[in-house]
């Protein structure tokens, strides 16, 4: 009953993404695909990484399937993080240039 | 012909000074804009296949060790360029035409940036110098900058001053990673070091080439657009005039691909290359589609659509193949189009009701079927609904995945795909067919007839490529033959 | 003489860190434009110190030098060529910045980067 | 050993034009920067490029920062 519960409250949560302003089925509807669109999607390029090893990939499809369901809804906390200020757009992109160069100098060659 | 080579950038180049000269003579500057704008196109169309070397310097035959030096500034022209440059040019074309007609007083400067952006984009695609496509590169930085902040919305200059910020420090990035690479061969044209690479000259395994790749491909990342600066190029679409906007993602798309080309020559090698490009775009597709999804502005929406768009052209180039490397550039030449087609039509509304949001929008289709239906088929198109052109280009990359033993990347690529089309009709719903909000006012408000023209060309464009193909993809078959 | 070399590299990779560091952390916006133009500068000074070649001389063939021996002794000059053209652009650019920044500054009357450049949907509150 | 001395010259003068409070000591703090790099130019026997970013380095960019803290506060808050 938790995450019936949990799945349900998912749309009164989605109200608050919306405002000011009001909220209409197909923002609300377009939310929930968001939703299921990111778990699913996310999971699929997880089993992505069986070329590399097919029982780590069992492991972090897993571990990822399990994450991501019991952390939903998701997309309110996801667009926070991917809004448009400068300070957040600099970090990101700062840290995906420091994991880069420090991916690529040290473990370039083990692909 | 190859004297018509150099010229695709220097006639936009040298139109795009004089006009900002001669700005005050606003019938001349007009007709003068029109027809350069009319040349643009047809140049490439004219111009020969071959090789162009600025000042006459020949490649050099060493004869100690028997390799050839290119001494000069290269240019490339073969079936790629020609069909790249001949969309842009169209698209610059119909783009100045609709802004020459929608406003009396024609502004020099706005025009200069559009004839710069243009010119820039075209020596990026055409040169076989990396230092070189990298000037152009940080010119078509500032021309971008500007069109986004000469358009008259709210908050343009903010969106301008953050996407100039963050390119200031993807450039020097990316002119560290050139000077990586001249350190380690000494040339900057991308023929001797993919030589110096292929034969062993360099350790394609030592850090320092690694870390190279590894600097380049941020500046790649800045200039495509593809995550982490996802939200400031969709922020850029849309703050930017509806047809600066649909010119704008022409310049990423064309900067996206004309870099991971250069990428690809001298990388290919190396396997982390192909991963990393993969991993990228998928990204992109996740949150690019999943984000479009819960935007209430549409420009946005199409901004974060077109964002999602472009990581299909770097998924057919990560995989590596012939195929699927055929695929991610015909891709690209229908993004182009089809997403200039969404910018204009979309433009078109919000230039008949002075409103961005989607919720208070409704019943347009009964005052605008022209541009409703229209817009409509490039939505599907971008979704990969047969038998337009995106349909094919994506047909190829899901049947490129699943020969390379990738099966979840071709399931992931059908699935963005209906997500596109879930936000399109999602999006068409609420503006077009929903009942109309009491509030708005849709009466004696004119779609202008060029937006409809422009709509009408890009559409005539998408259906043709969509029933014949094969036009496109032989040729850029034959091209990316070439490079691997 | 290698030395000198490794001094150069250090200090442009503390400028490009430096660089880095203003961006994210500095909250005044024209100290971060400065600070971002260190990266311009120490990327710069990077390729600079490519074309360097320690007891070399200056790429520039005077008349009566021998040919073979000014070969083996000059530095590269391709290198320099390039930061020539680098050094204008990353002026340029800053010049373009800080006009912008001119012109935003008397529409929020502050500094601050989270003030001027937040999140465009609260700045459209922050409006209203 | 004049390079050691300039290289310490830059890196100091850019920490110290990154704390100052005044915007106008940054500004001219940055012109040391730039001009000490324009020495080391030189010293890496790059003359044409060392004349360049003694002009742009030294001159330009503290005079638009001067510009830009004129137009806009001088004290960093």
């Amino acid at each position: 009953m938790k995450l019936y519960d949990q799945i349900f409250d998912v749309v009164k949560q989605f109200r608050k993404l919306f405002s000011p302003g009001p909220v209409t089925n197909a923002d609300v509807s377009g939310s929930i695909t968001a939703e299921i669109f990111l778990i699913v999607s996310l999971v699929l390029s997880a089993i992505l990484l069986r070329h590399v090893n097919v029982l780590l990939a069992g492991l972090v499809t897993l571990i990822v399937a399990i994450l991501l369901i019991s952390n939903i809804p998701l997309i309110p906390k996801f667009k926070i993080e991917q809004e448009d200020s400068l300070e957040k757009m600099i970090f990101y992109a700062v840290l995906v240039l420091a994991l880069l160069v420090t991916f690529m100098y040290w473990g370039g060659n083990l692909v | 012909m190859n004297e018509l080579i150099p010229l695709m950038v220097i006639v936009p180049l040298m139109a795009a000074l004089l006009i900002s000269a001669f700005s005050k003579l606003n019938k001349v500057t007009k007709i003068f804009a029109f027809v350069v704008a009319i040349c643009l196109p047809l140049i490439p169309l004219l111009s020969n296949y071959g090789l162009h070397y600025f000042g006459g310097y020949e490649p050099m035959l060493d004869n100690v060790t028997g390799i050839m030096y290119h001494p000069a500034i290269t240019y490339s022209f073969t079936f790629l360029q020609q069909i790249i440059i001949c969309a842009v040019g169209l698209l610059t074309f119909l783009v100045i035409f609709i802004y020459l007609t929608k406003y009396k007083k024609v502004s020099g400067p706005y025009l200069f940036l559009l004839f710069l952006g243009t010119a820039a984009v075209t020596a990026m695609i055409l040169t076989d110098d990396i230092f070189h496509m990298f000037v152009f590169f940080e010119i078509l930085a500032l021309a971008q900058v500007g069109i986004v902040a000469a358009s008259s919305i709210d908050f343009s200059y903010e969106m301008a001053l953050k996407y100039m910020i963050l390119g200031s420090i993807g450039s020097p990035i990316m002119l560290l990673g050139i000077g990586f690479l001249l350190a380690l061969t000494g040339s900057v044209n991308v023929t001797d070091i993919a030589l110096a690479v292929h034969t062993g000259l360099i350790d394609a395994t030592s850090p320092v080439f690694l870390l190279s790749l590894a600097l380049i491909f941020f500046g790649w990342l800045y200039a495509s657009g593809l995550p982490p600066f996802h939200t400031i190029k969709s922020g850029i679409y849309s703050k930017a005039e509806p047809h600066g906007a649909a010119l704008l993602q022409s310049f990423t798309v064309v900067s996206m691909i004309s870099i991971v080309i250069i990428m690809f020559r001298i990388y290919s090698s190396l396997p982390i290359f192909e991963v990393l490009v993969v991993f990228f775009s998928i990204l992109a597709m996740i949150l690019g589609v999943s984000l479009a999804l819960t935007q209430t502005d549409f420009r946005r929406m199409i901004g974060f659509l077109a964002v999602g768009e472009l990581g299909f052209i770097g998924l057919g180039i990560g995989l590596g193949t012939n195929f699927s490397i055929t695929a991610g550039l015909f891709q690209a030449l229908n993004e182009i189009i089809i997403t200039a087609l969404l910018f204009i039509g979309f433009g078109a509304v919000v230039h008949a009701t002075n409103e961005v949001d989607t919720r208070k929008l409704g019943g347009i289709l009964a005052y605008h079927p022209k541009v409703s239906i229209m817009l409509l088929i490039g939505g599907l198109a971008m979704a990969g609904v047969p038998p337009l052109s995106g349909f094919q280009s994506k047909l190829m990359l899901v049947q490129a995945s699943l020969s390379c033993g990738f099966p979840e990347i071709s399931i992931l690529a059908i699935m963005v795909s209906i997500a596109t089309f879930v936000v399109f009709v999602k999006t068409y719903y609420t503006m077009f067919l929903k009942p109309k909000p009491n509030d708005l006012d849709l009466e004696g408000k004119e779609v202008p007839k060029s937006m409809v023209f422009a709509m009408g060309v890009l559409l005539i464009i998408i259906i043709l490529l969509g029933i014949f193909p094969d036009v496109v993809t032989s040729g850029i078959s034959n091209f990316v033959g070439g490079i691997l | 003489m290698a030395q000198t070399q490794l001094a150069i590299l250090l200090t442009s990779a503390a400028l490009i860190i430096i660089g880095l560091y203003s961006a994210i952390f500095i909250d005044n916006i024209i100290k971060k434009i400065i600070g971002i133009s260190f990266i311009e500068e120490g990327a710069n000074l990077f390729i600079v110190a490519i074309g360097y070649k320690a007891g070399g001389v200056v790429p520039i063939l005077m008349p009566g030098m021998d040919t073979s021996w000014f070969a083996a002794n000059a530095a590269y000059p391709l290198p320099f060529g390039l930061v020539l053209t680098s050094i204008v652009i990353g002026a340029s650019t800053l010049a373009v910045m800080l006009a912008l920044v001119m012109v935003l500054y008397r529409r929020y009357g502050t500094l601050s980067t989270k003030v001027m450049l937040a999140d465009t949907s609260k700045q459209e509150e922050y409006n209203e | 050993m004049i390079e050691f001395v300039l290289c310490i010259i830059v890196i100091l003068s850019a920490i110290l034009a990154l704390i100052q409070k005044d915007l106008l000591k940054a500004a001219i703090l940055t012109g040391f920067s730039g001009g000490a790099l324009a020495v080391l130019f030189q010293i890496l026997l790059a003359p044409d490029v060392a004349l360049t970013q003694a002009i742009v380095g030294a001159a330009i960019v503290p005079v638009f920062i001067a510009l830009a803290v004129k137009k806009t506060q001088r004290s960093d808050s």
